[in-house]
C-alpha cells in the first residue's frame, strides 16, 4: 500500500432514533470520506442528523436509545465501531478532536482555562507540569488569543465569546489530530468573530495537514471555507462533490432550493418612501443599564447601551437596524415599544409620544406599534392555542371574542397557515409555522407600524426566506411602516429599503441600503461588510425557486 | 438481709421543676428530688408521724398555739447549725408568704417565737388543728437555711436551684433538662446513714424512653406513673423490677369529670347523675389504669383514713337509665341522633387523661350526648376551664394531699377568686357545701372532724357538681437492684436515707 | 420541490395522553400511583365497608390482629377497631394533606408571584417576611400556632399550611423571575395585557409544573407534622388520624405494636405514594430530563 | 470600593446589614404571636406546681411583668434586646443567655453531625444513583432513601432505640453522657459520641433523602451539559468527569439546600431531642412554647435567626468557592 488511507470512511452509517421520534432512523446510508488536508462541509437544515453523524464519529451518541444501526466508521483505515471503550478515550481528543457549537457553554465555568486545556495533555502525553503548561500557552499564542499567559489563568466567563470559541479549538488541536471534527463551531459568533474564526480553522488546518468535518447550515461559510461539500437531508445524503460544484452547480432539488433560498446580496430597488409621511420617529433614546449586581451575580459595570439615538420611520417603509451583537439593537427596539424604559429621548408615534403616555394611554397606544419576536417558541405562550393567541390582542382591546376569533382564523389564512392550526398548540408547529402565527398576532391588531427583533435568525435558510418573502408581501399589501432588527446582513440587504448601523449604542452610518452596501463610509461598516461569509458568492438562482 | 454501702442510684423524673425548693415550691416533683436534700420538720410513715428535725410536737388547748421541740445538733450542708430561727424565718417569709398551698393554710399564722434556739412556737390568730397542722408539715414544712435567704431577693436566691438543706444527701450539679445530682453527706445527723453515695435524677420527658431506660438498666426506678400504663403491666410481668403502688398512699389522685354548671344543661342534676350512669368504670379501669385503681367515692380518697368512707350513693354503670333519666331530664335524641352537643377539654397531664377523656367522649355517644375535646397545651387548658369558663367539660387529675381541708376543699368550696387553677371554677354554689366545709375546717376534735368529712363526701356524691370518678395510687417502677424502697406512704418524697443499691 | 410548510405536522395527541405515556415510563411513579389510589379508594369507602364509627368501641381492648373477624386488624387501648381506624385516618390524613397543601400554595403563589413579577422593593419586601418566616424552625412555628389556634383539625391544618408556604414562594418567585424576561410575557404586555392578566392568566399557568410536583412534597411533609403533632399529644383527638393512632399506639408499642405499626405503615406507603407520584409528575411534566 | 477594608469583610457587613431588618421582623412577629396564645408563664409555672392560691398568682405576674400592657412588654422587652441583653427566664429561674448557651453546644453538635452526614451521604448516593440511573442500584437507593424521609421521625427514633439500646445493648437510650460516668478527656469524647450516634443517625436518615434527590436530579442535569460532552470528547475517563466536570457544578443547588435547611433541622429535631432526652434547643424551644416562656423563646428564636444568619453566609462563602463565576461583593 503505498498512498496513505483517507483519514475518515463513512460507509453506509445508520443511527436509528428510539420509539416514537419523527422517523425512526436518524441517519441512513450515509457514505463520507474525509482525506487529509481536506475540509468536507456536511450541511443541511436543522434535524437532518449532522450532528448525530459527528456523535457516531466520536462515539458519543446518547446511547441506547440513539445508537449506530449499521454501517461502518473507519479511522485511518481502522474500524471504530468494534473498539471498546477504553481504546476511543486514548483516539478521542488525541487523534479525533471536537469542536462544539455553543462556546458559552462548551466549557466548565468552574475552571480556568488552563486547567481544562492542560487535562487534554495530562490525560494523552506524559509531558511535565511545566511542559503541558508551555504547550498550552504557545497553542493559546497560536489561536491569537491577546496576552494568552492570563487567559491560561482566566475563568471561561472572563473572557469574551469568541475567545472562548478560540480557547475550544486550541483545545481541539492541542495534540495535532488527525480529524477535526466542527459542530457549526460559529453559528453562536458575530459575523466578524466568525470570519476570524473560520480563517484561523482553515490556517491551523493547512499547517497541520488535518481532515476537518465541518458541519454547518450556512452556505455563506460553506462557499468561504469548503474543499468538499456533502447535503444531508432529513438523514439521507442527497448530493456530494466539490465546493464550487455543488454550490454553483447543485444537482439536486433540495439543494437547489437550499441554495435558492440564499439571500444574495443585492438590496432591492430603491423605493420612493422617504416622500411618504413619517409614522414613527425617535429622537435623542439613552438607555444605561445600572451597575446594580444582585448579591450573588457578580460584579457588573454599568452598560451604555443606546445613546442618543435619533431616526425616522415613514410609512410603507422599512428601516433595517443592524449591528454587531450588543451593539443595542434589542434595546432599541424595546424602547421603541416602550417594554423598557428608556433614560431620555421621545418616539413619537403618528406625532404623539409614546414615551410619555400614562399606564392608560399607552395600553391604548400600543395597538398602533405591533412586535414580532426573535424566538417564535418562547414568544408564544406554550398553553394557550392558536386562535386565543391571535385573537387576545383584539380582545384586549375591546373587540367581540368571537369576531375576535373569527378574524383571527382569517389570519391565519393571510399568513399561509391552514385554518386546522387554529385549535393547536404552538409546540404542534414547525419553527417558520410558529413565526407566522406570531406575525399574525401582530397584525391582528392592524398596528401602523411593526418592530422586528431578529424574525427569521432562529429559522433555517428555506424557511427564512419563506417568512422573509411572506414580510415582504404583507408589509406591500398592508401598506406597514417595519422597523426590522437584524444582525444578518444578507437579510437586511434584501428586504431593508434604509439601514442604519450601530456599535455600542450610536449610529455609525445610515442610509439607503444599496448606497450602504455599495459604498460603505464608516470603517465599522465596510469591516462588517467584508466579514459576510461567502460575500464573494453569488448564489445561482433557480427558476424554480421554493418561494 | 446485708446492707450494701455505696453505689449510685439514677431515678427517672418524668417532668422538670426547676425550682428545687420546697419552701418555695409544693410539688412531688420538688420533693422528689430536695426530699433528700432538705428535710421537713415532721414525716409520714406507716405507723403515724415521725420525728424529723422537729422530735415532739404539741398544741395548746384553744389551739392557737403549736409549739415544736427542735433537734440539736444538726448542721445545714455548709456547716452552720440548725435552730429555732431558719424554722421562724422559713415559716413567716416563706411557707406563709410565698408558698403556693401553704399561705392558705398559714394565713392565719401570726408569728413564730423561738424561746430557745431548739423550740419554735407558731402562734395563730384562729385555732389550727393539729390534725391538719400534722398532715401538711411532711409537704409544707419545709425550713431553709436563714442565713442564706435572710436579706436576698427570695424569689431569685440562687439556692433555691442549688438547694443547701440538713438531708442525707448534698446537692452536686444541676444540668438543665439532663439531670440533677446529690452526694452523700457525710456529716448527717443519723449515724451510719446513708448508704448511697450517689444519687442521679434524670429528666426523661417520653415515657417509652423512660421505658427503654429502665429496660436497659440506665435508672433504677420511675416513680409517679413514668412509663406508659402499658408498659407498667409488661414491667410487672419482667422479675427485674417491682412494680406496684405502695409508697403513695399519701399522693392519691383522682381522675375526673368536671361540669361547667353555667351551661343550663349541665346545672341539672338528672343530667349530671345521667352521665355518672354513662361511665363504664370498671371498664375504664381495667384498660385504662390495667387494674392499678378503685372507682371514686366523692373528694376523698380511701387513703383519706379516718375521714373517708364508703357509705356514699353510687352510680352503677347502666347506659339505659342514663338514656331514660336522660329523656325524663328533657333531653330526646334529635335529628342529628344526639340529645345534646358538650365541648370537652380534658387537662394535657399525659396518657391517661388523655385516653380517659377519650374514653369519656365514646361513652357519651352511647347515651346520645356528641362530645367534642379541645386539645390545648397547660396553659390553654388552665386559661380555658378556670379563666375563661369556656368550656361544657373537662376533665384531669385532682391530688390528694393527705388531708381533705389542704387543696380538696376548694374544688367544693363556692367563692374562689377568678382563675384561679384547681378550685372550685365551675360555677357550682351550694350554701350547704360551704357552710360544712368551713366548719369541718376549724374543727379541732378529729373524731368529729372526720364525721363532717363524711358528711362533705356524701353531699358531693349526691350533688355531683364534679365526678371523682377513679381513684389511683401512683405507681413506680423500681429495679429489684434497690433496696428498702417504698417503704414510707409518702416514699418518693422523703429522704431514702436509708434506701441502697446491691451492686 | 419541497412544499411550504403550509401543511400541518399531523395532530399531536390530547395534552393528557402525552402527559400520561410521559408519566407511564417510571416505574416507580406506577407504583406510587397505584398506592396513591388504593389510599383514595380506602378515604372514599370508609363510611361503606366498615364497621361504622373509628371512634367507638369495637370489641375488647388490645384485641390482636387477625384473631376475631368482627376486628380483623385488632383493636387499641380503648378497644376501637384498627382497620376502621386506618381507613377514616385516610380520609384525614388526606384532606389535612390536600387542604395544607392548597394553602400552602395559594400563599406561596400569591407572595412568589407578587415578587417575581415586580422585583425591586416589592420583591425585597416579600423576600425578607419570606426570610423571616424560614428563619424560624417551622415546626416551631406550628407548635406555636397550635397553641394559638388549638389542636382542632382545622386549624392544625391551617397552621401547616401556614409554615409550609416558604418553599413554594420561593420556587414560584424564581419561575417567575425567569419567564417574566421571557418574549411571550413581552408580547402580551405589547398586545396592552395588564398586569394582573399577565400574573395570573399568562405565567401562573406556565409556572405551575414545578409547583404541582412540589405539592406532592409539601402533602407528604403535611402528613408527618400532623402526625408529630399528635406524638406531642397535640393532635384532634375528635378525628381518628394515622398521626393521632401512631401517637396513642405508641404507649403500647413494645406489648401490642401494632396499634402504631399499622397507621405506621400507611403514612409510610402513602408519604411514598405522594413522593413517587411527585417524581412521575416531575417526568412528565418538566420534560427537560428527556432521558429514556 | 474605597473602602481599605477586603471585600469579604463588606460583603460580610452587608450580610449583617440586611439580616437587621429580618430579625427585627422575626421577633415582634414571634413576640406578638406568643402573645396571642391562651394563657402566660404563670398558668404553666402553676399548672407544672399542681396549682396555687390566687394571690400567688398575682403576685408572681407582678413581679414578671406579665401585668402589664403588651406594646410595654415589647417595648422593654426590645430595647434590652438592643443591648443584647435576653432577660431572665421564669421558667428556668436563670438569665436567658445561661439557659441558651446551656444547650447551644449540643444543638450545634447535633445538628452540624447530622447535617453534615446527611449532606456526604445524601451527595455520594445520588451522585452514585445518577450515574447508575434506572439500575437496580439507583432503585435500591432512591427507595431506600424515601423510605427513611416517609418514616416519622419519633418512630425510626423509638425503633432505633429498642433495636440497639433494649434488645442489644449496644447504645446508651439518651442523655447527652454517662451522668455518673465522670469521664475526661478522650473518654468523654466517645461516651458523648456514643450518647449521639442514634439522635444523629435519626435526623440525618429523614434529611439525607433530600440531599440524595436533590443530587441525583443535579448530577443528572449536569451530565447533559455541553462542557461534559466536551470533556469526553477529550478523552476523559467517568471517573474523571464525575469528579473534575460534573461534581462540582452538580453540588451548587445542594448547598444551597443545605443553608435553607437549617432552621428545618432545629425544628425537626424536636422529637428527637425529646425521646432521646438531649438537652437541645429544639426542646427547649417546644417547651418554652408550651409553658409560654416568651423570654426564652425569643432568645431562641433571636439565636436561630443569628444561626440562620452565619450559616447562609457560610454557604454563600461556599459557594462562591465552588462557583467561579460568583465574586463577593
Ligand atoms: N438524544 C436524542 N434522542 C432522541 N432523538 C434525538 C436525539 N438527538 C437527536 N435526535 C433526533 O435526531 C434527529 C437529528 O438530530 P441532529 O441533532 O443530528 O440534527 P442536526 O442536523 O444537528 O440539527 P441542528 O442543525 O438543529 O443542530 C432529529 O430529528 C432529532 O430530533
Ligand atoms: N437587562 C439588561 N441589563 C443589563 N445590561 C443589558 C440588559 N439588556 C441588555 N444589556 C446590555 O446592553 C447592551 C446592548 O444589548 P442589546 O440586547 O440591545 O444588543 P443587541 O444589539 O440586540 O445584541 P444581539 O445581537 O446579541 O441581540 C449589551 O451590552 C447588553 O449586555
Ligand atoms: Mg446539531
Ligand atoms: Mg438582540
Amino acid at each position: 500500500m503505498t498512498d496513505t488511507p483517507p483519514i475518515l470512511q463513512i460507509r453506509d452509517l445508520k443511527i436509528a432514533l428510539p420509539k416514537g421520534a419523527d422517523r425512526p432512523f436518524a441517519l441512513e446510508g450515509l457514505d463520507l470520506t474525509i482525506e487529509p488536508g481536506e475540509i468536507v462541509c456536511l450541511v443541511g437544515e436543522s434535524g437532518s442528523g449532522k450532528s448525530l453523524c459527528a456523535g457516531a464519529i466520536m462515539r458519543l451518541l446518547p446511547e441506547p436509545h440513539v445508537h449506530v444501526a449499521g454501517g461502518a466508521i473507519r479511522f485511518m483505515g481502522e474500524e471504530l465501531l468494534g473498539k471498546t471503550e477504553t481504546e476511543m478515550r486514548a483516539i478521542r481528543g488525541e487523534d479525533i478532536a471536537m469542536i462544539f457549537q455553543e462556546p458559552m457553554t462548551a466549557l466548565n465555568p468552574q475552571k480556568t482555562v488552563g486547567w481544562q486545556l492542560d487535562e487534554v495533555l495530562r490525560l494523552h502525553t506524559r509531558m511535565t507540569r511545566a511542559e503541558r503548561k508551555a504547550r498550552a500557552i504557545e497553542m493559546l499564542e497560536r489561536v491569537h488569543i491577546p496576552d494568552p499567559a492570563s487567559a491560561y489563568n482566566a475563568y471561561p466567563h472572563q473572557i469574551s465569546g469568541g475567545q472562548r470559541q478560540r480557547v475550544v479549538i486550541a483545545m481541539a488541536l492541542l495534540l495535532s489530530p488527525k480529524l477535526i471534527i466542527a459542530d457549526e463551531p460559529t453559528t453562536a459568533l458575530d459575523v466578524t468573530t466568525q470570519l476570524q474564526i473560520l480563517k484561523l480553522i482553515r490556517e491551523l488546518q493547512e499547517q497541520e495537514g488535518a481532515g476537518v468535518l465541518f458541519i454547518t447550515h450556512d452556505f455563506g461559510v460553506v462557499a468561504e471555507i469548503a474543499d468538499k461539500v456533502a447535503v444531508l437531508c432529513k438523514g439521507e445524503m442527497v448530493e456530494q462533490g466539490p465546493a464550487a460544484e455543488v454550490l454553483n452547480n447543485p444537482q439536486h432539488a433540495y439543494t437547489r432550493a437550499l441554495i435558492g433560498a440564499v439571500p444574495a446580496l443585492t438590496p432591492p430597488p430603491v423605493k420612493p418612501v422617504t416622500q411618504a409621511p413619517v409614522v414613527l420617529k425617535g429622537i435623542g433614546l439613552k438607555k444605561t443599564f445600572a451597575a446594580r449586581g444582585g448579591l450573588l451575580s457578580g460584579k457588573r459595570k454599568a452598560v451604555v447601551a443606546v445613546k442618543d439615538l435619533t431616526f425616522q420611520l415613514h410609512r410603507g417603509e422599512t428601516l433595517g437596524v443592524v449591528g454587531e451583537s450588543g451593539s443595542g439593537k434589542t434595546t432599541v427596539s424595546r424602547i421603541v415599544t416602550r417594554l423598557l424604559e428608556c433614560d431620555a429621548g421621545k418616539v413619537e408615534l403618528d406625532g404623539k409620544d409614546l414615551l410619555a403616555c400614562s399606564p392608560r394611554e399607552l395600553r391604548a397606544m400600543r395597538k398602533y406599534i405591533q412586535m414580532v419576536f426573535q424566538d417564535p417558541m418562547a414568544s408564544l405562550n406554550p398553553r394557550k392555542r392558536v386562535v386565543d393567541l391571535i385573537a387576545q390582542g383584539p380582545i384586549v382591546h375591546g373587540a367581540d371574542p368571537d369576531k375576535a376569533r373569527a378574524d383571527a382564523r382569517k389570519l391565519l389564512e393571510l399568513v399561509e397557515l391552514s385554518p386546522a392550526a387554529a385549535t393547536r398548540f404552538p409546540h404542534e408547529f414547525s419553527g417558520g409555522q410558529r413565526q407566522r402565527i406570531g406575525i399574525a398576532r401582530a397584525l391582528a391588531l392592524e398596528p401602523k407600524v411593526i418592530v422586528a427583533d431578529e424574525p427569521v435568525s432562529a429559522l433555517d435558510v428555506s424557511v427564512q426566506a419563506q417568512v422573509l418573502k411572506l414580510l415582504a408581501d404583507l408589509r406591500d399589501r398592508l401598506n406597514l411602516s417595519l422597523l426590522f432588527v437584524t444582525h444578518d446582513l444578507r437579510v437586511a440587504a434584501q428586504l431593508c429599503d434604509r439601514i442604519i448601523v450601530m456599535q455600542k449604542g450610536e449610529i455609525v452610518e445610515s442610509g439607503l441600503t444599496a448606497e450602504v452596501f455599495a459604498n460603505p463610509q464608516h470603517a465599522y461598516t465596510q469591516n462588517l461588510l467584508s466579514s459576510i461569509p461567502g460575500r464573494d458568492w453569488t448564489p445561482p438562482s433557480f427558476r424554480t425557486d421554493a418561494a | 438481709e446485708d446492707v450494701q454501702k455505696g453505689g449510685t442510684a439514677v431515678i427517672h423524673m418524668i417532668s422538670e421543676q426547676r425550682i428545687l425548693n420546697p419552701a418555695l415550691r409544693a410539688s412531688t416533683g420538688v420533693y422528689n428530688i430536695t426530699g433528700k436534700i432538705m428535710e421537713p420538720l415532721i414525716d409520714k410513715s406507716y405507723d403515724g408521724y415521725v420525728p424529723v428535725l422537729a422530735t415532739e410536737w404539741s398544741s395548746s388547748d384553744d389551739g392557737l398555739h403549736i409549739t415544736l421541740k427542735l433537734r440539736d445538733g444538726v448542721n445545714w450542708h455548709d456547716g452552720k447549725p440548725f435552730t429555732c430561727d431558719d424554722v421562724a424565718f422559713s415559716a413567716i417569709e416563706l411557707w406563709k408568704k410565698l408558698l403556693n398551698y401553704s399561705s392558705a393554710l398559714q394565713a392565719n399564722l401570726e408569728t413564730v417565737d423561738c424561746p430557745d434556739p431548739h423550740t419554735a412556737v407558731f402562734n395563730y390568730s384562729k385555732p389550727m388543728p393539729m390534725e391538719l397542722f400534722l398532715a401538711a408539715m411532711p409537704d409544707l414544712g419545709h425550713p431553709v437555711p436563714k442565713h442564706l435567704y435572710e436579706g436576698t431577693d427570695i424569689l431569685k436566691n440562687k439556692y433555691n436551684t442549688a438547694p443547701v438543706g440538713t438531708g442525707p444527701f448534698k446537692f452536686v450539679e444541676y444540668e438543665r433538662g439532663q439531670y440533677v445530682m446529690a452526694v452523700k453527706n457525710e456529716d448527717y445527723w443519723r449515724e451510719g446513714y446513708p448508704y448511697l453515695d450517689r444519687i442521679v435524677w434524670r429528666f426523661i420527658k417520653d415515657k417509652s424512653a423512660a421505658a427503654a431506660a429502665l429496660e436497659a438498666g440506665e435508672v433504677q426506678e420511675s416513680g409517679f406513673i413514668g412509663v406508659s400504663m402499658a408498659d407498667v403491666e409488661r414491667l410487672s410481668k419482667d422479675d427485674r423490677f417491682d412494680v406496684g403502688t405502695k409508697g403513695y398512699e399519701n399522693n392519691v389522685a383522682h381522675s375526673t369529670v368536671e361540669f361547667n354548671h353555667r351551661n343550663p344543661i349541665l346545672a341539672d342534676l338528672k343530667v349530671r347523675q345521667a352521665m355518672y350512669h354513662g361511665l363504664d368504670i370498671d371498664y375504664a379501669i381495667k384498660t385504662i389504669m390495667r387494674g392499678y385503681a378503685k372507682p371514686g367515692r366523692g373528694p376523698i380518697p380511701t387513703a383519706g383514713g379516718a375521714n373517708y368512707t364508703d357509705d356514699v350513693p353510687t352510680y352503677a354503670y347502666d347506659p339505659e337509665l342514663a338514656k331514660k333519666m336522660l329523656d325524663e331530664a328533657g333531653y330526646p335524641v334529635k335529628e342529628d341522633g344526639y340529645r345534646f352537643h358538650l365541648r370537652h377539654r380534658p387537662a394535657p397531664w399525659g396518657e391517661y387523661t388523655q385516653l380517659w377523656a377519650e374514653y369519656y367522649a365514646q361513652a357519651m355517644k352511647e347515651i346520645g350526648i356528641d362530645v367534642e375535646i379541645l386539645t390545648n397545651d397547660a396553659p390553654g387548658f388552665l386559661n380555658g376551664v378556670y379563666r375563661d369558663h369556656d368550656f361544657d367539660t373537662a376533665n384531669g387529675w385532682h391530688q390528694f394531699r393527705s388531708d381533705p381541708a389542704v387543696s380538696t376543699m376548694v374544688w367544693l368550696r363556692s367563692g374562689q377568686p377568678e382563675g384561679t387553677p384547681w378550685t372550685n371554677q365551675f360555677g357550682w354554689k351550694d350554701e350547704e357545701m360551704d357552710k360544712m366545709i368551713d366548719e369541718a375546717a376549724s374543727e379541732l376534735d378529729p373524731a368529729k372532724r372526720a364525721e363532717m368529712y363524711h358528711a362533705i363526701q356524701r353531699r358531693e356524691m349526691e350533688e355531683l357538681p364534679v365526678i371523682f370518678a377513679i381513684e389511683h395510687p401512683f405507681i413506680s417502677v423500681t429495679s429489684k437492684k434497690l433496696h428498702n424502697h417504698h417503704n414510707t406512704p409518702r416514699w418518693n418524697s422523703s429522704s431514702w436515707y436509708d434506701l441502697w443499691i446491691e451492686q | 420541490m419541497t412544499s411550504l410548510d403550509t401543511d400541518l405536522s399531523p395532530a399531536e395527541p390530547p395534552r393528557l395522553v402525552v402527559f400520561w405515556r410521559r408519566y407511564r415510563r417510571n416505574r416507580a411513579a406506577l407504583l406510587g400511583l397505584v398506592i396513591f389510589v388504593i389510599v383514595v379508594l380506602m378515604a372514599l369507602t370508609a363510611g361503606l365497608v366498615d364497621p361504622g364509627d373509628p371512634l367507638r368501641r369495637a370489641g375488647d381492648p388490645l384485641t390482636p390482629p387477625f384473631v376475631d373477624w368482627a376486628t380483623p386488624l385488632g383493636t387499641d387501648q380503648l378497644g376501637r377497631d384498627v382497620l376502621s381506624g386506618v381507613f377514616y385516618g385516610a380520609r384525614i390524613s388526606l384532606l389535612i394533606g390536600v387542604v395544607a397543601t392548597l394553602v400552602a400554595i395559594a400563599i406561596g403563589v400569591v407572595i412568589g408571584a407578587l415578587a417575581g413579577y415586580f422585583g425591586g422593593w416589592v420583591d425585597d419586601v416579600l423576600m425578607r417576611v419570606t426570610e423571616a418566616f424560614q428563619t424560624i424552625p417551622n415546626f416551631v412555628l406550628l407548635l406555636t400556632l397550635v397553641a394559638i389556634l388549638g389542636s382542632k383539625i382545622e386549624w392544625i391544618t391551617l397552621a401547616i399550611g401556614i409554615v409550609s408556604w416558604t418553599a413554594p414562594a420561593r420556587m414560584v418567585r424564581a419561575e417567575f423571575m425567569s419567564l417574566r424576561g421571557r418574549e411571550f410575557v413581552d408580547a402580551a404586555r405589547n398586545l396592552g395585557v395588564s398586569n394582573t392578566a399577565i400574573i395570573f392568566k399568562e405565567i401562573l399557568p406556565n409556572a405551575l409544573p414545578p409547583i404541582v410536583v412540589y405539592a406532592s412534597v409539601i402533602m407528604a411533609l403535611s402528613i408527618l407534622l400532623e402526625s408529630a403533632l399528635a406524638f406531642l399529644a397535640l393532635g384532634d383527638p375528635n378525628y381518628a388520624s394515622w398521626g393521632n393512632m401512631i401517637g396513642q399506639g405508641r404507649a403500647v408499642l413494645r406489648s401490642a405494636p401494632y396499634c402504631a405499626v399499622i397507621p405506621g405503615i400507611a403514612i409510610v406507603l402513602t408519604v411514598l405514594s405522594f413522593s413517587l407520584l411527585g417524581e412521575g409528575l416531575n417526568d412528565a411534566l418538566n420534560p427537560r430530563q428527556k432521558k429514556q | 470600593m474605597k473602602l481599605p477594608l477586603p471585600p469579604i469583610l463588606i460583603y460580610a457587613l452587608r450580610r449583617v446589614v440586611q439580616a437587621v431588618p429580618v430579625i427585627i421582623l422575626i421577633m415582634i412577629g414571634t413576640f406578638l404571636l406568643l402573645k396571642l396564645a391562651p394563657g402566660d408563664t404563670v398558668d404553666a409555672l402553676v399548672g407544672d406546681m399542681g396549682g396555687a392560691d390566687a394571690a400567688f398568682i398575682a403576685r408572681l405576674r407582678a413581679e414578671y411583668g406579665l401585668d402589664q400592657p403588651i406594646w410595654v412588654q415589647l417595648w422593654r422587652y426590645m430595647a434590652k434586646l438592643a443591648t443584647f441583653d435576653f432577660g431572665w427566664s421564669f421558667v428556668y429561674e436563670q438569665p436567658v443567655s445561661t439557659v441558651l448557651l446551656d444547650r447551644l453546644g449540643t444543638t450545634l453538635m447535633l445538628m452540624a453531625t447530622s447535617l453534615s452526614i446527611a449532606f456526604t451521604a445524601g451527595v455520594v448516593l445520588g451522585a452514585i444513583a445518577a450515574r447508575r440511573v434506572y439500575s437496580a442500584t439507583d432503585n435500591i437507593i432512591s427507595i431506600l432513601g424515601l423510605v427513611f424521609y416517609a418514616t416519622p421521625s419519633f418512630f425510626l427514633s423509638l425503633m432505633m432505640m429498642y433495636l440497639f439500646s433494649v434488645k442489644l445493648g449496644w447504645l446508651p437510650v439518651g442523655g447527652i453522657k454517662t451522668i455518673a460516668g465522670f469521664y475526661t478527656g478522650w473518654d468523654h469524647v466517645i461516651d458523648v459520641a456514643k450518647h449521639l450516634i442514634m439522635p444523629t443517625a435519626a435526623l440525618s436518615l429523614i434529611y439525607l433523602s433530600f440531599y440524595l434527590r436533590l443530587m441525583r436530579a443535579s448530577v443528572l442535569e449536569v451530565a447533559d451539559l455541553d462542557y461534559v460532552r466536551t470533556a469526553r470528547a477529550k478523552g476523559a475517563g467517568e471517573t474523571r468527569l464525575m469528579i473534575h466536570h460534573i461534581m462540582r457544578n452538580a453540588l451548587l443547588p445542594v448547598v444551597t439546600l443545605l443553608g435553607l435547611q437549617f432552621s428545618t433541622v432545629l425544628g425537626g429535631s424536636v422529637v428527637v431531642e425529646t425521646i432521646f432526652t438531649l438537652p437541645g434547643l429544639g426542646q427547649l424551644a417546644y417547651q418554652s412554647v408550651v409553658q409560654r416562656d416568651m423570654n426564652t423563646l425569643m432568645g431562641i428564636i433571636f439565636l436561630c435567626a443569628l444561626i440562620v444568619v452565619v450559616v447562609n453566609f457560610l454557604t454563600d462563602l461556599l459557594y462562591a468557592r465552588l462557583d467561579s463565576r460568583i465574586e463577593l461583593a
